[in-house]
């Protein structure tokens, strides 16, 4: 063994593969930047001297009610109701974020210990649990959605919840699939072998396998979650007011047409909706690339293949 | 440019036409569908002057008639020559039909709510209803109760004479007379349930356009009523061949299409303000407004025990009403052009509107100071927590977001509830259980009369007044005798004047405790495609004319 | 096989019945009083109860239920509260528009998504591959309002401010009389609607065709002398089909979605747009059969995945 | 005659990691008619150099020449490539059942083949294909000829395989590992084709393996690779009975058929990166023989009487220098004489009921009425072709199966509906060694937790003490206890059987079955957990099952051996016996596959007729 090349941890692998991705790299300051913007919000709104919700009638409007455009007292103008578009982007980006978040990781819980269960069983649960998915797959999501705050009224948790369980089917299924699989491996044979029961094979064996896969399908599903937020917003369906996020500002500038006058009400949530999801999608492949050991050799060549759930 | 006849006007809605049948309750937009396929005995000229859009003029009247035996008679002659499109062939429209008209509106099938307007006026009708409720609701039975009943205070001496007799002289009878829902009906709907899809199907126009084809939910073209004669109708001139309204347009896609050309005028759309203000700033000229007498105010709960019933004190209602900055709600709707603020119950172009300020404020931006000073005279310095459910559509959310902001500045701490438009009015808002248990403390609501001009009855009587029934626009059961009393005066005096004056004196007494905060009296904003000549606002549709406008294209 | 067809359907229809349970208890458990719409804002108390009465709303829910379900197994899906039409008709009066900005939307991004992917995939690494992983990703990370805001607003508005109209703000038009027409309006909606769905199959392509391009079997072509035209075409992109059409499956649902915020945005006579029209009128009947009739389509546009998938792999096929 | 004609070819393949020098300075001719064998272990370049005559090897750096009928390959243009390709140069590749497109007929990919390089009819093409599937042995072929790649069984589609490369009658035929994914038996009918094919038509083949046996019985001429250098080339059997250079010898050596007993001398360490440049001698870190200038310098090509060429620094063929030779462990196993039986089994029948896709009921019977005796400190070896039962009776006897009836009893004690608590009391009476070293070893585990496993499931020791008694573990199987901390991926093959074979000894089990541990392995690796094995059973006085589809392989570990074929045993004996007087046919036909002498006589009777049914 005198020819041993130095040998690195998987995490500082991965790191050191995430590192080299520049794309990676962005993604991931800008996801930082925009954490940063999030948590200091409140800095933003004392720094412009402009509360979220604060209605300037008198800078913020003209006499007729339009909003102005960005200048010097308002960086990203003002909004139909004479309101900083930059301080309501800024403390946006606390909704978008926080929905984007725990609605991927509510899912991904759920999704990951439905396909463990199916997959590692088999059999008849197996049949009952894809079925399921099956279908909540078939359910049309928007109508379901579009009746549920019909009936119960717009509201964070509801989005939260209908967001979840329209999503968690995506993870449900590719933990499934690589269960699957997994379970068929020697190593799970061996550890029975050494008397191990179910959970302790699921957990200890199985489900450190499944990190790759969760990492980044958790990732993907942030995004998404977010467009999703951003659309039930859109659609009047979102968050209460005068609470700002992305996709209720962009409802707003799409109401009435008004964008089409006051440009900078859809160009800056807008981007901001666009990078943040950029962000996350990028900072998802990059991390695929990087953890997926079957990546390693063919870097460019090889791209695991991934079904994803178009949001709507 | 010159008049034309020809073309395809294409209406566009969001909702389709509700409503066929008169009768049946119908939202206001109905009312240009109304113009196009019936013809009641008195009806609005459309018009751009504002005087001459709520004048009541003849129309299967050959005149509007002067009441006699001290206003309590109204003698009508028909006009010859207006026909019903019955499947037989033209024939003329007689009273005969007029009283069935009459009769189908307390059906009990469907039953109308305008219909207590007229037990409260007509002799007999109270009692012709009310032996109509007991009928089962079928179409034999009632067919046969209509045939076989007669309304008292509804004469039909000759085929074209009708004569009313009212229980009070009411200066207001003419305008009553202009509700679609006193449409005549000919002998051949008593066959159907009332606008049942048969009734749909079996249309018999009495205007100049009648059905030809109906795509439920998307799609409704008329075209020429071959019955109709030009010279028996003097309102209304038909210059269009085909009207198609189309439905399922949404209002923003609505306007891009009005501008692009692939769509005319619009149906259930009103313009938004910003648009207005857009449209203004390129200098577009395709804009008319039309004043119908309509109102936005916020409701108070005085029944429930939110807050220890402080919302019961009339200091805070008082609080209230100067903490309001009703400029800003103008300024929203696109300033003064658009919208005034209203300080009493009368918006502007009703009889009995007066420009009076219980609660003067300045510029009527609102005056945080003085309601704080009510307030903490009310014994609430530290301010009151209120919960106020909006309407989740159009400008909704933007006008409860800017009574918050004037309400938080005067110490009153406001949690926004969006309710979906659907449940926003039959759900929350009219079910009186709500109210008592405290669901709601403030709402912004709107009111706008049954008909224009004369309408001070169909503000004050719905919203303010209790009779002992819950469940309509009056949400926590407000009542004062006192404004009663002056209200009964000024319906029965035959003086104009002096029922503007009464009906003041009653907005006062309103005011003087108020169960409201009145904000604005609003004016319809009305926008229509380049190639639409013409076009002229018709009261009680809410919209330009279908009848009168003529194509260029 | 039989038993396959006959288990795949009768899964389908375990899947309606489950979807018409969970819809009906939804609006019929959930307050509401559609009556109280239907008679009007202004009707007194016992005027909503008489419709309440007459539209059989006063019965037991599951009795209710029991008669929706026997009435939808005859194909007849009720009546709209609202102007008492058959739901059925009303839902196939909008089939023209959604059918033809689905179906349009569809063709346009599997013909601009698969060559995308295949063209990203034969080079890797390539300018061009960049540039189309970058449209996947830009694809994948658009809401497709704001991208139907965007397309109005350069493709519309500001040509229109210019003086001309290069394309017309939406509106459906019929595919008759002129189907230029049709198509011209139907230009922006259609690619709203399908821009992401072409990002998401140019990276499913791009993905699948790598895969598929490392097997044994395509170096066997390869060996053989077949040009490389033919053994991506041939060898390479046959084999991707099923990942595609499995895909294409699952997005039917997606393609819902998409279409009602599009019918929204571009004002589409369409069923997305009948459907928040019944929401917002507590229209039951029709909100009702307009999921049931998108659950039963998405569970037939699987069911055919399903048999398409056989018929494309001889492996399960025989 | 020359056919091709390799000079001084060195490949690169750039990746994310680096260059991967594949081949470095390989140069070899082939003659027609000719059979021109590449042996070496896995990664030494074989495929790259096959794949780089083809001239599939886009995006590799090549440098030299490889002049195929008078053209240099690297210098034509690529649609003249292309048309070679297939045409005049055919290759089948290692895997049949991944090598044919899956949603085509098998007759419309060999009709493609003949229409990309000739005008003909698709009727004619057809015809020809029909044709060449009779000659390679598919009975019906006019039937056949319209299935899918999956109605055949993997030597069927191995034929269609070369029915495809030698249907235009190529002038070269480059087959890279045919033979590996079929069984043995399956395998000598392919090389016979194969023969039959090259003496008939005339084409000349460059035969790629791992299998020096197979090399050594049929190779006119061969060559031996590592690391992607050419160790030794000549006639073949110069190259296979006397080595010139010491790898060619140690690989020799190490494959168990040529050591009946014993210790095998295995070639110690494992193949280099060739991520690295090298500079010196590859294979002179495991050189027994290895001088210093062997660490130094490039060693030069010695050219032999017989013909054969060396790249070595010894002058002399190592086959000649005894002290080239690893030094062969002496004793021979010390077998336990007191025979009482550990493992009992009797009349075990297995059925897997199921149903398939389309709900036919699938009653599979897998183990038809298997019975056998395990004497402590032995080792019994079942040998019988894939799919015939051995995983699945292994799973029975160690209780991870139960069997549809028959019983297994372990030390007197059956096996069979044990409760929790006995289940894992018998966990520590028999473990097991699984195939794949890969597959086995959870990648996403430390070795320390692998093979610490087994404390924490049966709540053994704990912190410092299971740490230790790891670390013990490792050591005993040979494996540095200061990798407790690494992952699986970080060891190589050989060392990750180690592992395996750590984790088995945890608990002190007395019994242990090895369900084909070495089949994975390269031959010099096979070598040394071979002696791990026997070592082990000598120190602990273990009881073996041991499982292989490779008759030397068993031969070489067992004591008695047991025959099987679809579920049931044909025969059983002690391991000489057996071996020198086979009783039942179809161990003389495993024992003939294997044995290279069999198999150069061509001493199958005919190798086309007994194809496999679908
Ligand atoms: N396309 C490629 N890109 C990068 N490295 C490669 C590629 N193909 C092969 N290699 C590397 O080249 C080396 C030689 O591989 P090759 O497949 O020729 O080995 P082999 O001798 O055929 O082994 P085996 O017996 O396992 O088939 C290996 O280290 C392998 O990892
Ligand atoms: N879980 C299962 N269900 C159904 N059939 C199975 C299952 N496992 C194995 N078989 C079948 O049982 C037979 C014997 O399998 P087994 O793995 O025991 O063979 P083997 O002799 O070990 O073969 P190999 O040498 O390939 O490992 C095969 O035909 C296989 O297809
Ligand atoms: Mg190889
Ligand atoms: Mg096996
Ligand atoms: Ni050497």
């Amino acid at each position: 063994m005198s020819a041993e090349i130095k040998q690195r941890g998987s995490l500082e692998l991965t790191l050191r593969r995430l590192l080299a991705d520049r794309a990676g790299l962005l993604a991931m300051l800008f996801i930082i930047a925009l954490v940063a913007a999030a948590i200091g919000a409140d800095g933003i709104a004392a720094l412009t001297g402009h509360g979220p919700t604060a209605q300037f009638l008198d800078i913020g409007l003209t006499p007729t009610g339009l909003p102005v455009p960005p200048g010097g007292e308002f960086l990203f103008g003002t909004d139909q109701l004479g309101r900083d578009v930059l301080v309501r982007l800024a403390h946006g980006a606390r909704i978008s974020l926080a929905i984007g978040l725990v609605a991927s990781l509510l899912a991904a819980m759920i999704g990951v210990t439905v396909g463990l269960v199916a997959g590692y069983f088999g059999g008849w649960i197996d049949v009952v649990l894809g079925r399921l998915m099956d279908l909540v797959m078939s359910i049309p999501v928007l109508l379901c959605m579009l009746s549920l705050v019909a009936v119960f009224g717009p509201s964070l948790p509801l989005s939260l919840t209908v967001i979840v369980f329209f999503s968690w089917t995506t993870m449900g299924r590719v933990i499934r699939g690589q269960v699957l699989s997994l379970r068929e491996r020697e190593f799970v044979t061996a550890s029975r072998s050494m008397g191990a029961g179910h959970l302790s094979i699921m957990v200890t064996d199985i489900l450190p396998n499944l990190g790759a896969p969760i990492i980044i399908y958790t990732t993907m599903m942030v995004p998404t979650s977010i467009i999703f937020e951003a659309t039930l917003s859109f659609l009047g369906l979102g968050i209460v007011p005068p609470a700002p996020s992305w996709g209720g500002m962009l409802a707003e500038a799409a109401n009435n047409s008004i964008y089409m006058f006051a440009w900078w009400l859809v160009l800056f949530p807008g981007l901001a909706l666009l990078f943040t999801t950029l962000s996350f999608n990028i900072l998802g492949d990059a991390l695929r690339d990087a953890l997926d050991p079957a990546s390693m050799r063919h870097k460019a060549l090889k791209k695991k293949k991934t079904s994803v759930r178009s949001a709507p | 440019q010159d008049a034309q006849t020809g073309g395809t006007l294409r209406v566009l809605g969001t909702a389709e036409i509700d409503r066929f049948d008169t009768v049946p309750p119908a939202t206001a937009d109905t009312g240009s569908f109304f113009r196009a396929v019936t013809r009641q005995l008195i009806n609005f000229a459309a018009s751009n002057d504002a005087d001459e859009q709520i004048a009541p003029q003849a129309d299967l009247a050959d005149s509007v008639p002067v009441p006699t035996d001290e206003g309590l008679t109204y003698t009508f002659k028909l006009r010859q020559g207006a026909n019903w499109d019955a499947p037989d062939g033209a024939r003329q429209i007689v009273a005969a039909d007029i009283e069935r008209g009459f009769m189908r509106i307390c059906n009990p099938s469907l039953p109308n709510p305008a219909v207590s307007y007229f037990e409260d006026l007509i002799v007999g009708y109270a009692e012709f209803c009310a032996g109509f409720a007991d009928v089962e609701p079928t179409v034999e039975a009632m067919k046969a109760y209509i045939e076989a009943g007669d309304v008292e205070g509804i004469e039909t001496p000759s085929d074209d004479t009708v004569v009313f007799r009212l229980k009070y002289a009411a200066n207001d009878f003419i305008y009553l007379l202009t509700l679609p829902v006193t449409t005549p009906a000919p002998v051949e709907v008593l066959d159907y349930l009332p606008d049942s899809p048969e009734y749909r199907e079996n249309f018999i126009s009495s205007g100049p356009y009648t059905i030809d084809s109906y795509t439920p939910d998307t799609q409704v073209t008329l075209v020429r009523n071959p019955a109709w004669q030009a010279e028996s109708d003097p309102l209304r001139k038909a210059y269009v061949d085909t009207i198609e309204v189309v439905a399922g347009v949404q209002p923003d896609a609505a306007m891009q299409q009005l501008q692009s050309g692939d769509g005319d005028m619009l149906y259930d759309i009103n313009v938004p303000p910003v648009t207005v203000q857009m449209l203004t700033m390129q200098g577009d000229e395709k804009i008319s407004t039309l004043a119908e007498g309509s109102s936005r105010m916020i409701w108070i709960n005085t029944v429930s025990e939110n807050n220890d019933g402080a919302l019961r004190d009339p200091l805070v209602r008082q609080a209230l009403n100067y903490a309001v900055n009703k400029a800003a709600i103008v300024q929203q709707l696109g300033g003064p052009e658009f919208a005034t603020p209203l300080n009493g119950i009368f918006p502007l172009g009703i009889l009995g509107h007066h420009d009076f300020a219980p609660y003067p404020t300045n510029n009527n931006e609102g005056d945080p100071a003085k309601a704080k000073e009510l307030l903490a005279q009310a014994g609430y310095p530290d301010g009151l927590s209120l919960k106020m459910p909006f309407r989740n559509a159009g400008n909704g959310a933007a006008e409860a977001q800017v009574l918050q902001a004037s309400l938080e500045a005067a110490g009153f701490k406001v949690e926004l509830v969006p309710t979906p438009a659907s449940d926003f009015y039959p759900r929350l808002i009219t079910n009186f259980d709500n109210a008592l248990n405290g669901v709601w403390d403030l709402v912004p609501s709107g009111w706008s009369p049954d008909w224009p001009g004369g309408a001070a009855r169909s503000i004050f009587q719905p919203q303010y007044t209790y009779d002992g029934t819950h469940g309509t626009f009056n949400f926590s059961d407000y009542n004062n005798e006192e404004a009663n009393e002056i209200a009964a005066k000024a319906l029965a005096t035959s003086d104009l004047e002096e029922a503007a004056k009464l009906w003041n004196q009653v907005d006062e007494i309103v005011m003087a405790n108020p169960p409201t905060v009145p904000l604005i009296s609003q004016t319809t904003v009305l926008y229509h495609g380049a190639a639409v000549q013409n076009f002229l606002p018709y009261a009680a549709g809410g919209n330009g004319d279908w009848t009168n406008v003529w194509l260029s294209r | 096989m039989i038993r396959f067809i006959a288990s795949r359907i009768g899964f389908a229809a375990l899947v309606l019945v489950m979807l018409s349970g969970f819809v009906f208890t939804l609006f019929f458990v959930a307050p509401g009083d559609p009556a109280r719409v239907v008679a009007g804002e202004r009707a007194t108390e016992a005027q909503v109860a008489q419709v309440r009465e007459n539209l059989g709303l006063d019965r037991p829910i599951f009795e209710q239920y029991l008669s929706f379900v026997g009435r939808s197994l005859s194909g007849d899906l009720g009546y709209s509260y609202r102007n008492q039409q058959p739901v059925l008709d009303l839902i196939s009066n909008r089939m023209p528009a959604t059918v033809s900005l689905c179906v349009g939307a569809v063709i346009l991004w599997l013909l601009m998504g698969i060559p995308i992917g295949i063209m990203s995939a034969r080079r890797p690494g390539s300018l061009l591959d960049r540039l189309g992983q970058g449209f996947v990703l830009i694809g994948v990370s658009f809401p497709s309002f704001v991208l139907g805001m965007a397309a109005l607003y350069f493709l519309y508005f500001v040509p229109r401010q210019a003086g001309f109209t290069l394309f017309p703000p939406g509106g459906f038009k019929p595919f008759l009389p002129n189907p230029g027409l049709w198509a011209w309006h139907l230009m922006l909606p259609w690619f709203t609607l399908a821009f992401t769905s072409a990002a998401i199959y140019a990276r499913l392509t791009r993905g699948q065709l790598l895969e598929v391009l490392g097997e044994d079997y395509i170096r066997t072509a390869r060996a053989k002398g077949l040009s490389e035209r033919k053994v991506v075409y041939k060898h390479g992109v046959r084999s991707i089909f099923s990942p595609l059409t499995t895909q294409l499956g699952a997005d039917i649902a997606a393609l819902l979605g998409g279409a009602l915020v599009t019918e929204q945005v571009f004002g589409l006579q369409g069923i997305g747009s009948l459907a928040v029209q019944s929401v917002q009128t507590q229209d039951r009947p029709v909100i009702i059969g307009v999921v049931m009739l998108a659950g039963f389509f998405i569970v037939i546009a699987n069911l055919i995945v399903d048999f398409l998938y056989i018929l494309l792999d001889p492996r399960i096929r025989t | 005659m020359t056919v091709l004609s390799v000079r001084h070819l060195t490949i690169d393949i750039p990746t994310g990691d680096g260059h991967v020098h594949a081949a470095r300075d390989v140069s070899f001719d082939v003659a027609a008619e000719e059979l021109f064998g590449i042996a070496g272990e896995s990664g030494s370049g074989k495929s790259v150099l096959s794949q780089a005559i083809m001239g599939l090897l886009p995006g590799a750096v090549i440098s030299g020449e490889i002049i195929f009928e008078g053209k240099n390959l690297l210098d034509l243009p690529a649609r003249d490539m292309q048309r070679l390709r297939g045409n005049r140069i055919a290759m089948i590749s290692q895997d049949p059942l991944s090598s044919l497109h899956p949603f085509y007929t098998v007759g419309a990919q060999i009709v493609e083949a003949i229409r990309t390089h000739r005008q003909v009819s698709e009727a004619e093409a057809l015809r020809e294909a029909v044709d060449i599937l009779g000659r390679v042995g598919i009975h019906d072929p006019d039937k056949r000829v319209h299935d899918y790649p999956h109605q055949f069984s993997g030597g069927m589609r191995q034929r269609v395989m070369i029915a495809m490369a030698i249907v235009l009658r190529p002038a070269l035929l480059i087959a890279d590992e045919p033979t590996t994914a079929l069984d043995v038996t399956v395998q000598a009918q392919i090389i016979a084709l194969l023969n039959e094919m090259r003496r008939e038509l005339g084409t000349a083949i460059i035969m790629v393996t791992h299998d020096l046996e197979l090399l050594s019985s049929i190779a006119d001429h061969a060559m031996v690779m590592y690391a992607g250098n050419r160790m030794e080339s000549g006639p073949g059997d110069a190259v296979l009975t006397a080595p010139a250079h010491p790898y060619t010898l140690g690989l020799l050596r190490s494959s168990p058929s040529h050591e009946t007993r014993g210790a095998l001398p295995s070639i110690p360490g494992q193949p280099p990166s060739l991520l690295l440049e090298q500079k010196a001698c590859a294979f002179a870190p495991r050189c027994a023989a290895a001088m210093d200038i062997c660490r130094k310098e490039r060693p030069p090509l010695r050219s032999f009487a017989d013909g054969t060429r060396s790249l070595c620094w010894l002058e002399a063929k190592a086959s000649d220098t005894p002290a080239a030779l690893p030094a062969a462990p002496d004793q021979a196993p010390a077998l336990a004489q007191d025979s009482d039986i550990v493992v009992k089994v009797s009349d075990v029948r297995l059925t897997y009921g199921g149903r398939s896709l389309f709900g036919k009921n699938i009653n599979l019977e897998v183990l038809k009425g298997v019975s056998l005796e395990l004497p402590r400190g032995r080792t019994l070896g079942i040998v019988g072709e894939s799919g015939c039962g051995k995983s699945t009776l292994a799973r029975i006897i160690a209780g991870l199966l139960p069997p549809t009836s028959g019983d297994v009893t372990i030390e007197g004690q059956s096996v069979l509906g044990l409760d929790r608590r006995d289940w894992i009391e018998m966990r520590k009476r028999v473990q097991m060694v699984f195939q794949d070293p890969f597959g086995s070893l959870n990648p996403r585990r430390r070795v320390g937790s692998i093979i610490g496993g087994p404390f924490r499931i049966q709540k053994v020791a704990h912190g410092a003490a299971r740490k230790n008694k790891v670390r013990e573990l490792m050591e005993i199987v040979g494996l540095n206890p200061e990798h407790y901390n690494r992952f699986p991926s970080e060891f190589s093959g050989g060392q990750r059987q180690r592992i395996g074979i750590a984790r088995a000894l945890a608990l002190n089990p007395s019994i242990i079955i090895f369900d084909e541990p070495v089949s994975a392995l390269d031959v010099s690796i096979q070598a040394q957990i071979l002696n791990l094995i026997a070592r082990l059973q000598r120190e602990l006085g273990l009881s073996y099952l041991f499982i292989s589809h490779d008759l030397a392989v068993v031969r070489h570990v067992s004591s008695e051996i047991l025959v099987m074929k679809a579920g049931q045993v044909v025969e059983r004996g002690e391991t000489e016996t057996l071996y020198h007087h086979p009783q039942h046919p179809y161990t003389r036909e495993l024992l003939a596959a294997a044995d290279p002498h069999y198999r150069k006589s061509g001493g199958l009777a005919d190798p086309l007729s007994s194809g496999a049914t679908p």
